[in-house]
């Protein structure tokens, strides 16, 4: 199937999903350097997942997402520099340097975090959509999480509260089949998340979550659902992460042969490709898009790093409201 | 005007709902059932099943979505039937509500009303006889309240949905049916301790479903020519520890009485803002009178002796008089 | 269809709904009487369930059970005694006074209460199955919790790690269609219980709850599936609760009418026709069952009343294993 | 022999396991993965996945089914990956692991023991920082342990197997790497506080993760000829008052740190039972050092700025003695 976007769009969701990698590469530098420290969740392989996804969404949705968003925040519209400059913990950063990479969080664009605790995204998403329904509002709140947060009682209990109350909630699990170290059928009785998920009377779709156009397609038509008042929507994204789980995880638990294997399908690579063979995209063309990438993280870390530090003086403000 | 506990909440939520159109009640049985503790009664007829929304046993679900709702431009009152199923539920509690405006830099504020029926003294055993406001008092980011008088019932729920911050209102089950005046000048700030009885002798100190049996320990304690001040916190976090201080600078002497267990207590946390900010005041150690290191008993003679009670407060009294 | 069973086992499943039902009528008389104190929660209706399912199980198997547990605990051979000095308060209950109506246990016929937290029972059971199992053990786990708890996080983690382990745990829901004022349509999404159970990849059954017969092979059927090894079990009993929900309930929610209906299919008398129909029961028989239950409920009260209340000065008495 | 603090861990898990075919382990992560923290490294290999046991993320089903394979005949130790996650199994810990003995009448004991990293300190900001040690201290019917040297963390956990009831044992996070000598008696009870630096200006009461800071604060004082003594309480419930009482009535001054939140903390409780233990042997107010009452920050400045620090715990004992 022929990439159903025009030249423009293609390369918008391309560049995304370069950015988002070019960053994530020069954050695990940055760890190394000890610049980033705490938690750090890379996405890499699992691009394809935000950018699809979230380009399907409007400016007034709500996002709720887990900790590892540094994707769905930049494709959101937090600037990388804001972002960059949290992962610093400079003041600058779009968490104030208060929530670090686990933290995102930013108003502007409804991006309601940056969740840590596995699950506990989703009942805020719910009570997101709840007020927009009281509200008489038409928005789409959607909220991701990954296939580890299915087990938690925080996924059932917010399921059938969005079913019961037919609520505008997108769930979205992105399936990247290990959480931490736990594959997904040591966790779960039933794999088939789509079934797990119907059985709370919402529809649901999987999609193939290595490839950009699937993703999109899929949340076009799930957000499509949920806008039209249709109540919740279950969406799974079949993805991989091709990193460790975090910067300590020593991957003892799955093969490299496996890890090789789905980097084959790796969005980057497939969808330029893709895009060459249609003529969507010269080599001209990405490289000026990966140098643009580059750029922007260059100038993201520049931002960074001579961003001021928040005077130790401030330190209990914001605990409450002033 | 005469009325109960119950009546004052009722009228409080009444009024809440009426005036703001954000405001909604959730929880367990707040609707069809009319409320556990019947303080929704009548109002599901009223606002309707949109605003009384009656939830399914889904308690860190439900208060998760309240928070939500909170941030989304709603002002939730959200029910959780008691602090003993508000475990199920902390999580959303300590690591959302109350940190979120914190860890996103100051963006988002949860203007969350939460509240729960706490305490034991009805014989219902084990599991439904907590008393864990001090974990709630320890939590930074959200404010505590505990409401022991009929205008406190009455007054503490405004300011409470004013705030733009979570607040957490723990209502003494068995306060529900005591009765009283309500005063003309109901209206209250969540700020401030209170003294209920002036006294000179000794600083008794305590709240919610203790401040009657204390109140009745001074009574008897004036009998035998003791004169002692009350002092209820209402607020247990912040803690407003100016009027305690004010309150030891004319007794030299406190109890604190506390139906938390003794250890970890509120109660501790009490003595030890006593000690730091009035230790040269004192005239004696500062005693505490707080429930038995047990699991509450079923049986009505033994769970009467593993809470606090007047004459355990009076013998405590005596101890530090000296007596 | 007749009742498949000879007259001695027959009569002895009336005698022990009849048993239950004397019995709670006497507890009820007695909260008027301020004798039982605390929360009272009647089963009144909903007898089937636990005596046909209780006689499908062997004495080594687990019972975990809510705090509706009166009839659990009288079928499964708690001494009506025993219950009713605890219920009392008094020192010679089956929890020493300590648990009230709300806990029952007993460790003579593995009866694990008497949990008073909705949903509280089924992690207990999923561990109780898996001590079995790794132990080697052939028994069956039954857990007994209400379609409300459903809703309940721990039912899905519950649910989910018996199927995932395959542990012998036969999860047996009363559903009487009302968690205190809720109505199941209120509090689930799904509210074909067993559609949503097996979504766990657990196999499910549902039985007609105030047919005696219905849940007593329903019941054989799971218990054996489970002592097979086969995995969990979800067992689903429609019924219906004649009495308030506690003591303190005004019971807003529901019709008079609905609960005249549902008492038309009340377990005691439609079984009682049935076997007398059938020539297993005479009136005199019968009569003389109901006697013997009452006689029963007296002699508890009597022993309940004599018996001695625990000294204050061992309040602390099994907060520690001494 | 010199080992890690984790290592430490580990052995005296290699232990239970090899000695004892009813112990087993489980928890998030604990077999392929090697552990969050690496403590069960080729356990799995070595003794299989039934008694090294993954679990889904279901910190409520697992805790529950800990309980439930303990009353069952099993001697689980149960890992929730950390103390932020537990707060999902509060309702499990505290209504049935806590309560099961009592309100049984004393038929079922629970001997289960459930470990957990705690503490700040390592930038993982507001959701994974917390130390609620204090909230379980508070809980009767369960025993919580904080092993803060090697020799804890070794000698530990034999003796909480053994226990008949649940044991809650607190490792800190930022202890985990911490390397030193294991003695050999590094055998040890599980009822009594310890004195680890001797002295005699001032008591510093302590536990977990703030050990090392309280000894280094303590070799800071030392160079200023202060000497004071360090008290690690190891056992934060039951409390052993009795070691508390003995340092105080030698130093008649304290100050406690405690990486708790200042209200409500493990360290008003200290201070409590000195004020009711030790009040006439007090030279001056008994001081803590706790953590600012603030969700943790990310930045590296502000978290190290919101814990306990030895230069607040050396001006804290400047303080109290006046200095
Ligand atoms: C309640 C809770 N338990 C445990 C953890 C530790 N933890 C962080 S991420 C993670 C795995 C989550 O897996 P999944 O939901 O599949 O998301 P992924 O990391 O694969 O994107 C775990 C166990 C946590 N943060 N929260
Ligand atoms: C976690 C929790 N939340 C709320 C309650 C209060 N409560 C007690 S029973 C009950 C209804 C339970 O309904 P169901 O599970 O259907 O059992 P039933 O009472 O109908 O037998 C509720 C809400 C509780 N005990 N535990
Ligand atoms: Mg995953
Ligand atoms: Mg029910």
């Amino acid at each position: 199937m022929p990439v159903p976007y025009d030249k423009a769009f293609a390369q918008k969701l391309l560049a995304d999903m370069l950015r988002i990698r070019r960053m994530e590469e020069k954050c695990a530098e940055l760890y190394g350097a000890q610049k980033i420290r705490g938690f750090l969740h890379l996405y890499i392989g699992e691009e394809a997942c935000a950018v699809g996804a979230l380009h399907a969404l409007t400016a007034d949705d709500n996002i709720v997402a887990t900790y590892r968003e540094h994707g769905h925040a930049l494709v959101r519209g937090v600037s990388m520099n804001a972002i960059m400059a949290e992962m610093f913990g400079k003041r600058a950063g779009c968490s104030r340097g208060r929530g670090g990479s686990m933290h995102l969080f930013d108003a502007a664009t409804r991006f309601y975090g940056g969740n840590a605790i596995v699950g506990g995204g989703l009942p805020l998403a719910v009570g997101f959509a709840l007020a927009d329904k009281l509200q008489g509002k038409q928005r789409v709140t959607a909220c991701f999480f990954g296939e580890g947060a299915m087990a938690e009682g925080a996924f059932h209990e917010s399921m059938n509260l969005a079913a019961l109350w037919q609520l505008p909630v997108l769930f979205c699990c992105e399936n990247n089949l290990y959480a931490m170290g736990t594959a997904l059928a040591r966790s779960e009785a039933q794999t088939d998340l789509c079934a797990k998920a119907a059985s709370y009377a919402v529809p649901t779709l999987k999609a193939d979550g290595m490839d950009i156009v699937a993703v999109h397609e899929a949340m076009k038509l799930a957000a499509r659902h949920v806008r039209d008042g249709l109540g919740p929507f279950f969406l799974e994204l079949q993805t991989y992460r091709f990193r460790a789980h975090s910067m300590f995880d020593p991957e003892l638990y799955r093969d490299k042969a496996e890890v090789e294997q789905w980097k084959q399908r790796g969005p980057l690579h497939t969808f330029s490709a893709r895009l060459k063979a249609e003529g969507k995209l010269t080599e001209e063309e990405f490289l000026a898009l990966d140098a643009k990438a580059n750029a922007e993280v260059q100038a993201a870390v520049d931002f960074a790093e001579a961003a001021a530090w928040e005077p130790v003086a401030d330190l209990l403000k914001d605990v409450h409201t002033p | 005007m005469k009325m109960t506990y119950r009546e004052a909440i009722r009228q409080a939520m009444h009024e809440a709902l009426a005036a703001d159109p954000r405001v909604f009640l959730m929880g367990e049985d707040v609707g069809r059932y009319g409320g556990t503790y019947a303080c929704s009664k009548g109002f599901l007829e009223e606002f309707g099943p949109e605003r009384i929304r009656d939830t399914p046993l889904s308690e860190l679900g439900f208060v998760g979505a309240g928070i939500g709702a909170a941030l989304g431009g709603m002002r939730p009152i959200v029910e959780v039937m008691t602090v003993n199923f508000s475990l199920l539920a902390l999580d959303q509690i300590v690591n959302t509500a109350a940190a979120l405006r914190h860890m996103s830099g100051g963006q988002f504020s949860v203007p969350l009303v939460l509240r729960m029926a706490t305490g034991a003294g009805r014989q219902l055993a084990a599991q439904h006889s907590h008393s864990l406001e001090n974990w709630y008092a320890h939590i930074p980011g959200i404010k505590v309240l505990a409401p022991a008088t009929i205008a406190d019932a009455r007054g503490m729920l405004g300011p409470a949905l004013a705030d733009p911050d979570p607040v957490v209102i723990f209502e003494h089950a068995q306060l529900y049916n005591m009765e009283g005046a309500l005063p003309d000048d109901w209206r209250c700030d969540i700020t401030t301790a209170a003294q209920r009885r002036a006294g000179t002798d000794i600083s008794l100190i305590t709240y919610g479903g203790s401040l009657p049996k204390t109140l009745a320990a001074a009574e008897q304690l004036a009998a035998e020519g003791i004169a002692a001040e009350v002092i209820d916190l209402r607020v247990l976090r912040p803690l407003d520890t100016d009027t305690i201080a004010a309150s030891l600078r004319k007794t030299h002497k406190a109890v604190v009485v506390d139906e938390g267990w003794k250890s970890g207590s509120l109660a501790a946390e009490v003595m030890a803002r006593i000690v730091e900010d009035c230790f040269f005041d004192l005239d004696a150690p500062v005693a505490r009178v707080c429930s038995e290191e047990v699991p509450i008993p079923y049986a009505k003679h033994m769970e009467e002796a593993a809470l606090p009670q007047a004459p355990k407060i009076v013998a405590a009294v005596m101890m530090v008089l000296g007596k």
